[in-house]
């Protein structure tokens, strides 16, 4: 199995889960993250005291998957999350040694 | 009569109450109107401190210290309550000729009863509303060190500063005996005695407490604007105690009082945030809120002499020099002064007390000088009231922040401050979400 | 008189003032308590703006945009308050003849001074009570096209539409030379001159302006309904002063306008929650607090001339009827008046209006109509003056909505709009936690 | 006279109305600076109700059910306001002879009009002012039972509980045929009707309700305390509406409870906070704001009888009996009263309802007793009307909870408890950030 | 080493937390996120807007630890998250190359 | 390539995106956590009772990088992070099978 890792635009997120289910992606953990990249941050002054926020808003995606749909979800992710703006994200793939559904303590693919 | 009446809100109580026009007969009775409206205006100046003040102040601070603005403001404040009961009063307006000290006459309370009058309104309406403002003003103070003071350390020094600062200034400024009150100073409600007092006992204590750890490295951002505009708010509305109250009745000048808060004010916010769209192209709401306390404390002195129009432009004014202060001067300077109050209650309260010797000329719509007195004579008392102020505030706060380092010490632990003294100070967490 | 005294809360002052029973002697003199109300009315509706409308709105938008809100307001009120000292109170009430304005014989409030009176209370007084009305009405109409409107726009088109709209339709209403004033329409504190006027605005800006993008598609939930909940509770606190004090002075109609004020608010309330109970089995929070708008609206313009318990049901239809518009009707016609202030201000007022004509009957427990008067006629001229304020008000505030976009827009940039209003317009964040 | 109007606030209205020295003839007349206060506390014991309470209660639980408090206060409070016009004020204030009931003879406020008066006020005045404390009441108890009652049972709750206990209760404490009244207890502002009444039947609530799910073994910290403050800081200011208010007269009663108001809680703040710096080294917020509520509670039946002095150990005397309660005795019965109710409105009123019949001894500044009346004969007097209450209270509520929970159930299922009460029982989330 | 990712039930976790310290797991990281899976969200109304939040809070668990422990580790996640209700929550487990504590640049297992 | 995953002190991570971006790193995605370990959290108590607070606030940074700056990386961390004091917190190491980044579709070290 892969665990696929996708930091995209917070108001792409409904989306590319939309896009997603579609496929057949039946879960996933939704985490929202401070982004450093490229994309540049602002400024916020208060009272003349100014900051750089260097950090942009971005959503974490975490998607376990069999390798066999691994590349679909890639793809999928990467149409669904392109506004070819910078900042639109990037995606990244490690392997699953085991997954394991508390609920029912099926293991591997079943468990997804 | 006139003349005096004209010299500060304060006294005009005493001055109206012989007005055969407003009292029923000769000898001062009570009037339900003056005394229904001074106890909501009382309440009114409780309402700028619960939740007022210390809202303001809780949301500009980070989260990590927003309970800890919240159980300062509330512990002075209460502190102060009871010390103003107990000596207070009598120290400000206890009755000796003193033009410094009101004496131990009053010690208590002692002597006045349910039925002890204070021009038109029982004697307790007038202690209960002068009792608000000694409690709001060590309040305000703590503004200049947030985020690193000791509980100890800022409820010893509110005692201390009220007792040899507050007391004696505003028996300086309003007792009928008092320095001020005698060389025609106007100082409708409390411009020196409140702000300009305020505002460099804080500037004294950012100095010698020192700046915040991580200054101008970590964002210091306020952790809550939303709570900050409705503490803003709140001192807003509460102001109109705070500033018509001081006509201590219900009259023309508590009126002219009233909308002339209105005006300068919004004079100030509009005036702010034009500035900060000159300068950056955007208005901030911490612009804005900091533009309307600006202008509550410049028109603070000058509510019942001024006119609606002049206030509009002494609110103006007062609101750009304090941005010119906070965001340009005070980076310069480096100091810590952590929420402004030197930049905006002091700066602004110093620019409205000379200012208000200028728009009280009738030409300017004001309401004019004591008789014989032309606009640079009163300009000058008002400039000799301010700096007689600054340094007996000044000399003194430094000393008594001193004195309570060594009793019971100012600052807290590198680690406690970096921690935050939500938890460290008081053991708990603003939010659990 | 007694007639005269029936047809407005603002009428009366005058009228009452001339009434031997009432005023110590022939001749009007200030009266201490209806002084004392006053000027704590005017604080009130100064608090519906600090912060009351301003919390109100900010609490429903999301987080992005919560200090847009908070500035506009601000901004808003501030600016308009000048302009009402410069001429909004001579357009509104300068003394001409004319039943559309008032002319310009009090710009810069001219003539006016501490000792004018208007009835029983100094005229400041009621100028600064007007005052409080005219900075409040621009403000309700930004929830319109929240999210997404040029501060200068917003603050532009305020200026613009006061001049045109609110202070005409002011003097029509409240001038003893005004329009509907001279029809014998019935209009307590305001409801068409404030509420519907607004909320028509709003929705011609609505449809000008166009809908926020992701409309329909994002979640756009109240960020923060706990500040929504304390906006819309200081709006219904504050709302005393507009409705009771629109008697201008402390007698039985003031106290009945309050009354009022509480039954109407309970019973659109909890109609409200009943809805919603009905229709999908949950009374919610945002429910709540809208029914507690609509019924204070609903019950402006009734507040002096209905019963205590016909209020009960006055405010609970004009609930029922705004319910059933925000949740049903209005997802039909797909305009984005984002927060509904035609939905609730507009609707509420309409239904209010015209059923102050019909609870004012005596036998429903109202104070009655003018001699000679039915409530057929008195519910026609109700229309009558609904129907003009609504046509005038479209049709200027089209014209204006297009004036400020040609000099400054009104809408910022999709981009903008989808980073939020907070950190493009006003360069800050509400949050930093 | 004297004697009748050193018993109670609202008696002294009728009490002084007849006093030539106050009213300007011998028949009783309106007064317009009453009036105007009068008008002013009304608003202030609503704005302790909007937002208030419910902010205090909102802010003290889990983000999740951060929103039922808040419509469950608004309801509740809703729905009783309509009550009380309907048949409460009758059931109070009726007119009957009964020690125990004010009949049937105002039903639907009938023969009340716009020129009733009782005493110097409008009587419709009297009857908003009597409203709100009769709303505000059964809201306070609702806090006992936190984060797991259902909405239609609080509400129906409510509804059997002011029309069983709370009107029979108000009738026998200020109604001048009333069974306390005429014992001569001393209840200035309503510490046995409100407070003890509210803490018992909470108490009691807690008790047939059972403890929150995961009690002890969640974290259950305040969600947001400075929401929770805000609600403490309105409540204070509000209070001065329900205390100085009970005067029904802008009168030196009415300030002497205004102060007293003031020092009460500044010791009652204070004390908290020691007692918590000895205890564990720390004082913290919720420490503060809940030293504020006791001292509060405590000063309500003392507020116009004790001195300054007197009144500030009175409540810090309170205040450290109910931290002790609450931080030390509660623990170990294991009940939930959540948000303590009874540790601080019932003990707090408990300890304030006693000492009042001992800090009013002219010996300890208290304006003294009935004649013929010593210190001991009053605080048995005192205890009496409160043994009375409990009892009364304890077991009339006991039955009610259970005829409620029959109608339409008290608790949630345990699955929405956990989830929480906003997404099951109103369909919303608090925050959206 | 294995990084042991697991979601579960917001109100479960101290529950696991305690029975991890019991069989010697010495630290882990704890994300707030928001879940996707089989258990379906709610839908929320604001004035007649209706909103589906497919959404569900869940907890997210990261730890790392030797080899030897993984299995125990899963196993006794899956008894402390266990409500056999749907939305029990996944557990996912990764291999990790390295790992090193800042404080004292121990490597390896002794880092953990 | 390589996911760097490290949990540090949070007023450290201004220093620490620095230090790293002083050496190249182009990009991170930064999670606030609760921590757990061997610093232990602190107590509250609200009116008398008596809640441990056992996590401790701490920045979770991951970070991928070609496997040539890997330990450069992890060496930056460690000094920037460190006060000495327990807590100071963990870098963690695991494999990339693959990266993408959005806007552009560039996979592999280009995506980074
Ligand atoms: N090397 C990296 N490791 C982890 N996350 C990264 C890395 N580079 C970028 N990201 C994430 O991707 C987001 C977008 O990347 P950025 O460089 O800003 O734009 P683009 O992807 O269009 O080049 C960043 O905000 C960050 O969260
Ligand atoms: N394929 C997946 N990848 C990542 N996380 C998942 C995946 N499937 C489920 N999860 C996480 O596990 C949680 C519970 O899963 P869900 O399908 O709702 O119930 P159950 O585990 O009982 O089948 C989800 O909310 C989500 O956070
Ligand atoms: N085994 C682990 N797995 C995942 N994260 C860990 C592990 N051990 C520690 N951490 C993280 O590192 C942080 C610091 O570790 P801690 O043991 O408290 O101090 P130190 O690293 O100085 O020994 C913890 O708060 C936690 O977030």
């Amino acid at each position: 199995m892969k665990l696929i890792i996708a930091a995209v635009k917070p108001f792409k997120l409904e989306e590319v889960r939309e896009a997603l289910t579609a496929i057949g992606v039946r879960g996933m953990m939704v985490t929202e993250i401070k982004g450093f990249g490229a994309q540049s941050g602002h400024t916020e002054i208060y009272r003349g005291a100014e900051y750089a926020v260097n950090f942009v808003p971005k959503v974490k995606l975490e998607i376990v998957v069999p390798d066999s749909l691994s590349d679909e979800v890639v793809d999928t992710i990467l149409k669904a999350a392109k506004t070819d703006k910078i900042g639109d994200g990037k995606i990244f793939v490690l392997d699953v040694a085991q997954a394991v559904r508390v609920r029912t303590g099926e293991a591997g693919d079943d468990a997804l | 009569m006139k003349n005096l009446s004209k010299i500060t809100g304060f006294a005009s109580a005493f001055a109206l109450a012989a007005l055969p026009a407003l009292a029923q007969d000769a000898e001062p009775a009570l009037d339900t109107g003056d005394t229904a409206w001074m106890i909501v205006a009382t309440a009114l100046v409780g309402f700028m401190i619960f939740p007022g003040i210390a809202l303001f102040y809780s949301g500009l601070v980070r989260a990590k210290s927003a309970l800890s603005l919240l159980v300062q403001t509330a512990l002075i404040a209460c502190t102060v309550m009871i010390c103003w009961v107990i000596y207070g009063y009598s120290f400000a307006f206890g009755g000796s000729e003193s033009p410094f000290f009101g004496g131990f006459g009053k010690l208590f309370l002692s002597g006045v009863g349910v039925d002890s009058l204070s021009g038109t309104i029982p004697e307790y309406l007038f202690i209960a509303f002068q009792m608000t403002f000694a409690a709001i003003t060590p309040a305000l103070i703590i503004g200049g060190f947030a985020e690193r003071i000791k509980l100890s350390g800022a409820v010893l020094f509110s005692v201390l500063w009220v007792t040899f600062v507050y007391f004696p200034i505003a028996h300086m400024a309003w007792d009928a005996n008092g320095l001020f009150f005698n060389w025609g100073t106007m100082d409708f409600a409390g411009g020196t005695v409140v702000h300009i007092n305020a505002g460099i006992a804080a500037l004294v204590g950012a100095y010698v407490i020192g700046p915040r750890i991580g200054l101008g490295k970590d964002l210091m951002a306020p952790h809550s604007l939303p709570i900050a505009f409705i503490g803003a708010s709140v001192l807003f509305i509460g102001w109109f105690g705070f500033n018509a109250g001081s006509a201590l009745a219900a009259n023309g000048t508590a009126v002219l009082a009233m909308i002339n808060t209105f005006t300068a004010t919004a004079g100030a916010t509009v005036a702010w945030a034009l500035i900060e769209t000159l300068t950056r192209g955007k208005a901030s709401a911490l612009g804005c809120i900091s533009g309307m306390i600006a202008g509550l404390v410049a028109v603070t002195p000058a509510a019942g002499f001024v006119g609606p129009v002049g206030a509009i432009f002494l609110g103006a004014i007062a609101s750009l020099i304090a941005y010119f202060f906070v965001a340009v001067v005070k980076n310069k300077l480096g100091y810590d002064d952590s929420l402004d109050v030197f930049g905006i209650h002091g700066i602004a309260g110093i620019v409205g007390a000379v200012l208000t010797g200028v728009f009280a000329a009738p030409s300017l719509g004001g309401v004019g000088y004591a008789e014989g007195v032309g606009m640079g004579a009163q300009v000058f008392v008002q400039i000799k009231a301010v700096v007689i102020t600054i340094v007996w505030g000044a000399v003194v706060s430094f000393i008594l922040y001193k004195v309570t380092d060594v009793i019971v010490g100012l600052r807290v632990s590198a680690d406690d401050e970096r921690q935050g003294l939500d938890q460290t100070s008081h053991g708990e967490s603003a939010y659990h979400q």
